[in-house]
């Protein structure tokens, strides 16, 4: 889709796609939605076994078909249920960030987020953010800092 | 430009049959009924729009109605096409290539040599032939696979078994061992001591194979090495990752030859005179 | 023939001879060119030189003759590459006979003269840009050294490609990488030179899924060149064979350059300075310092 | 057609551009992004570089671009419609092309227009009028003069008469085009009313041409120096995808099951996926790949259509990230020269 068939025709939403570990931000979101908070249902979510399954390729071709932005969310360093995925995962999303920072990418564009399975309140507060930051940003790849 | 060679025609599925745990069938028809002709041993490139396209061996007589190809699931575009079902379309180009010189085989004595999927290029050929049984001195088929499940076509096979005038022998790898294949009918064994045990006289015989390349070598080194063929009494279909069919990609090259347009179907000789590269 | 070369095809001859290798990975020089050579023991070694075209890897050829022994001419960045590579267990360095020799700093290629001969005289801004950061211009760790030992320059710090790119906004950034990405044509040289990607199907030849379609597009090029910079995260060791090697001119290795230069500033991290170190992917920090998670 | 002469004179150049502007799609060398000479679409004659110099990439893609898009379907219910994109209208007009690059088309045509006719190639090379600049010097890798490329179907040939040119009509083509821009050309001197005078470039052929390599290439496949010689491509695709002549390529489809494309994209025969089929690989080993493609360029292609499939640019050369020297092999492997290069020998 290009840019310009995505352009806000008045009522724009954007898409955000969420992969989400599946012992503590998947049990999180489950929370949430268990205890009725309200937040943005503009997520589309991805269980993945850890936050450290998530291949940086999957974050670029979920941009690419289509998603205006995306949130990895995992467990809190420390709680990961295979001790140490969520610490390998961090280096490598710093390794991504700071790519996609120097490829002059929006950086509301790819949030991550650590999440446990108790943190409902904690999810909506991030779904709701981040979704709100989209909004801002636009549909993606267009710009809101693009010339015209 | 309003047509070109590469916009290709759209080809329903009317039937799908499974063959092995990895092979289907399909069958297809043309919805305007307009089938190309085509002759034994020609291909085609199939596909799925959004996958891609490949080649596949026509493998159903001409004079049967519509068209067949047993597809292995491998790859992106064998994927896609597993998953569809009788009502789909397939993309069609073809058909492409030269064909197996059937009026020179009447008369003479057809060994078919099949080894797995190998089966399906030859079949067109080996169902008009028996089709025409009369005109030939004898038509015999060798079919070999790794594993029993390997084994494609096999109840047309069980029928041609039971035919008086066709020899079938079915041969599975000596890696599996007789004893790990409860009920297993054939022989285990590859099909080069097969060949030296029966000793298959070459007067007046034609040998057509297809399988894995490393087969059609083997096959090839005991018929002329220990039993006395020419090379020009062996036939064989070359499998090539043909892209286009067209002879213009290049990617079927071998030497000077293009697979998809002087090919598929070669004669030994003509095998032996290539690089040595397939 | 200089006496550094000389004794260089002397101490290969003397390698052969004793039978401590079957092959040797070295430079030769013909047909107005420097470039990389498979030598047998009946090859003719009088062409083997090294000067300062010796810019190509030759720790990427070491996959063509596995399995042998084999000599390497080497400089500081083939030691460093031997080093990840033995970190990531694809190296036997036994079978692998290090010869040192002085690093004259390379040449950037595009400051070669039309007849691609070195031109005169000594002025760092002919050199390849690694050249300038360079902590050591004698082999480290050679098993033999060839020549005199000289003295490295003080490294010049800073990073001027990476630091002239970032002074851009962002919207400026995604400008002129378009405009540079627009010239790939995705001939995979940057990947295919780089000693460290040995995989035996990239994820660019993936099918199941396919990660990247085969257009030459600018959103393409642009995951392919962020993905090959991820799969090199914490073992690039700068010696910007990719950017050389690019055929239209691209310096590929500015992705590879961000990531070198922050794991050093926040995880106190080079790839290749010994063999059993750990790739900064491989390991982790309780404390690992980052600002943008939520 | 018998060739016809004439001067352009440099200070025509532009007004030739410009009115050629309004009837042709102009490609011409221009510089890109980093400073470096392209061919492209240009649309000022203050942007064209009007030199002998090599661009980095061949002109080819104006015949055969790199991305074709070959039919564009949509998904309706369990069928598809799909459709090929229409033709560009307008003739194009390759303006200062290098001899090498030009040449390149009339040995394609032949691949392209055997047996089945390659519309999509053929119809983009019909519009194309091709209008060469001779070379004044060889460059360091390039070996023009060791070959003998077919130049029949090279429109018009510009030689470099001190600031002036002297332009050579030698097809229909190419005389339509000096008749609709009659203004800008004017008679030829004298003395080379009738051709090009002794100092003209094309360089003179330096024997032993390359052509003379296939009879003892044709021999050489089982040399055992393939594997050292070769052995040290990296398998990259820079010196296909620079080549004039190389036309090797793949056909994909993108885009999802909804809607897409079909494409043909470039590819290239030194690349491991090539020719890798789910169980068989013919080629498995590197030198493999680059021994195909230097005998499809020197035996196999000439064996079938005649000309050998190279112009002698030295691209393959000069970008090779390890400066594989394609001549040097011909020669060595052809039996033109007894020393292999580098001196890597297995004995």
């Amino acid at each position: 889709m290009t840019a310009e068939e995505k352009k806000p025709a008045g009522s724009w939403e954007p898409t955000l796609v969420g992969f989400l570990c599946n012992w503590c931000s998947y049990a999180g979101a489950d929370l949430a939605g268990t205890s009725r908070i309200p937040y943005a249902c503009n997520i589309r979510i991805v269980r993945v076994p850890c936050s450290a399954r998530v291949d940086p390729l999957m974050v670029l071709r979920a941009l690419r078909d289509g998603a205006d932005g995306v949130l990895v969310s995992g467990c809190h360093p420390g709680d990961c249920h295979y001790q140490v995925g969520n610490l390998h995962a961090r280096r490598k999303f710093i390794a991504l960030q700071l790519l996609l920072e120097l490829a002059g990418m929006d950086a509301r564009r790819f949030r991550v987020s650590w999440v446990s399975a108790s943190e409902g309140r904690k999810w909506a507060q991030v779904v709701q953010e981040v979704t709100d930051d989209l909004r801002a940003a636009g549909p993606f790849p267009h710009n809101a800092d693009d010339a015209a | 430009m309003n047509e070109n060679l590469y916009r290709p025609r759209l080809v329903r599925i009317t039937d799908v049959v499974d063959e092995t745990p990895t092979i289907k069938t399909f069958r297809l028809a043309f919805d305007d009924g307009d089938r190309p002709d085509f002759k034994c041993g020609q291909f085609g490139e199939f596909g799925v729009y959004g996958a891609g396209e490949a080649p596949f061996c026509l493998a159903a007589a001409p004079a049967h109605p519509g068209l067949e190809i047993a597809v292995k699931r491998v790859g992106k575009v064998t994927r896609a096409i597993h998953n569809l079902n009788p009502g789909d379309v397939l993309t069609f180009r073809g058909p492409f290539g030269n064909w197996f010189p059937y009026e020179d085989f009447k008369g003479r004595k057809l060994l078919f040599i099949a080894g797995g999927i190998g089966l399906a290029p030859l079949r067109g050929l080996l169902w008009t032939c028996l089709e025409h049984r009369a005109d030939f001195e004898a038509v015999d088929l060798i079919y070999a696979a790794r594993e029993e499940c390997e084994l494609v076509y096999m109840r047309e096979v069980e029928e041609f078994e039971k035919r008086a005038d066709m020899k079938v022998t079915l041969a599975l790898d000596p890696v599996c061992g007789p004893d790990l294949i409860p009920g297993w009918r054939g022989r285990t064994s590859f099909v080069p001591p097969i060949l030296e045990e029966e000793r298959p006289s070459p007067a007046n015989r034609v040998v057509i194979t297809c399988g894995p390349p490393i087969m059609i070598k083997l096959v090839a080194k005991s018929l002329l090495n220990a039993l006395g063929y020419e090379p020009r009494q062996i036939w064989t279909t070359l499998e090539m990752r043909m892209k286009c069919g067209l002879g213009k990609c290049g990617r079927c090259n071998i030497g000077a030859t293009y697979v998809c347009k002087d090919g598929p179907c070669f004669s030994y000789d003509q095998v032996l005179a290539f690089p040595q590269e397939f | 023939m200089t006496p550094l070369n000389a004794e260089l095809q002397a101490a290969v001859r003397r390698l052969f001879d004793d039978g401590r290798i079957q092959y040797f990975l070295g430079y030769v020089e013909d047909y107005g060119h420097t470039f990389p050579a498979i030598l047998t023991p009946a090859s003719d070694l009088a062409r083997l030189t090294f000067d300062r075209r010796s810019y190509h890897n030759l720790a990427r050829f070491l996959d063509e003759v596995r399995g042998a022994k084999v000599g390497l001419v080497c400089k500081a960045c083939e030691v460093a590459t031997l080093n990840v590579l033995a970190a990531e267990n694809q190296l036997a360095r036994e079978n692998v006979v290090v010869v040192g020799v002085p690093c004259p700093a390379m040449v950037d290629p595009g400051r070669l003269n039309a007849d691609s001969s070195v031109p005169a005289g000594d002025d760092p801004a002919l050199w390849q840009e690694k050249c300038r950061r360079c902590p050591e211009r004698n082999t480290p760790d050679a098993d033999v050294f060839v020549g005199e030992r000289v003295s490295t320059p003080p490294p010049a710090p800073g990073w001027p490609l990476l630091e002239e790119h970032e002074r851009r906004s962002p919207a400026e950034r995604r400008a002129w990488l378009a405009a540079q990405l627009a010239l790939c044509i995705r001939c995979y040289a940057c990947r295919l030179v780089c000693p460290l990607c040995y995989c035996r199907q990239c994820f660019v030849e993936d099918n199941k899924p396919q990660w990247l379609d085969k257009s030459a597009d600018g959103e393409n090029n642009l995951h392919y060149h962020v993905i090959r910079a991820l799969h090199l995260a914490g073992r690039c060791i700068e010696c910007q064979e990719c950017s050389r090697a690019c055929p239209v001119g691209i310096p590929v290795d500015l992705f590879n350059q961000v990531l070198s230069r922050d794991f050093a500033q926040r995880f106190g991290f080079a790839a290749g300075r010994a063999p059993d170190q750990k790739a900064a992917l491989v390991d982790y920090q309780r404390d690992d310092k980052e600002d943008f998670i939520l | 057609m018998n060739a016809r002469y004439y001067t352009l004179r440099q200070a025509d150049l532009p007004a030739l551009f410009d009115r050629a502007r309004g009837d042709y799609d102009v490609i011409a060398k221009r510089r890109d992004a980093n400073g470096n000479l392209c061919y492209g679409p240009a649309t000022s004659f203050a942007d064209v570089d009007f030199t002998a110099e090599q661009p980095r990439l061949s002109a080819k893609a104006c015949a055969f671009p790199q991305i074709e898009e070959l039919t564009r379907y949509r998904r309706e219910g369990r069928t598809f419609t799909d459709a090929t994109p229409a033709a560009p209208a307008r003739p194009a007009l390759l303006f200062g092309v290098n001899m090498c690059d030009a040449a390149a088309f009339e040995i394609l045509d032949k691949v392209f227009s055997w047996d089945y006719k390659d519309d999509p190639y053929l119809e983009r090379r019909a519009r194309t009028t091709l209008f060469a600049l001779a070379c004044d010097a060889l460059q360091i890798d390039c070996f023009c003069d060791r070959l003998d490329f077919p130049t029949a179907a090279v429109d018009l040939i510009a030689y470099r008469r001190g600031d002036d040119y002297l332009v050579e009509v030698r097809t229909e083509k190419g005389a339509a085009l000096a008749e609709k821009y009659a203004a800008c050309f004017g008679p030829a001197p004298a003395a080379e009313a009738t051709g090009p005078g002794a100092t003209s470039p094309p360089a003179a052929k330096k024997p032993p041409l390359l052509e003379e390599a296939r009879p003892q290439l044709s021999r050489s496949f089982d040399h055992e120096d393939w594997a050292l010689l070769a052995g040290t491509c990296v398998g990259c695709g820079t010196c296909t995808y620079l080549c004039p002549t190389c036309h090797c390529f793949d056909i994909q489809d993108e885009g999802g099951p909804a809607e897409g494309r079909r494409l043909r994209v470039w590819d290239h025969c030194t690349g491991r996926t090539f020719t890798q089929m789910p169980a068989h690989q013919p080629r498995d080993r590197q030198f493999q790949r680059y021994r195909q493609r230097l005998l499809h360029k020197f035996w196999y292609y000439p064996e079938r259509f005649g000309p050998i499939l190279c112009t002698g640019c030295g691209r393959c050369i000069t970008f090779c990230p390890v400066k594989i020297n394609i001549r040097e092999l011909v020669e060595y492997f052809g039996g033109l020269k007894a020393t292999p290069p580098g001196g890597a020998r297995r004995k």
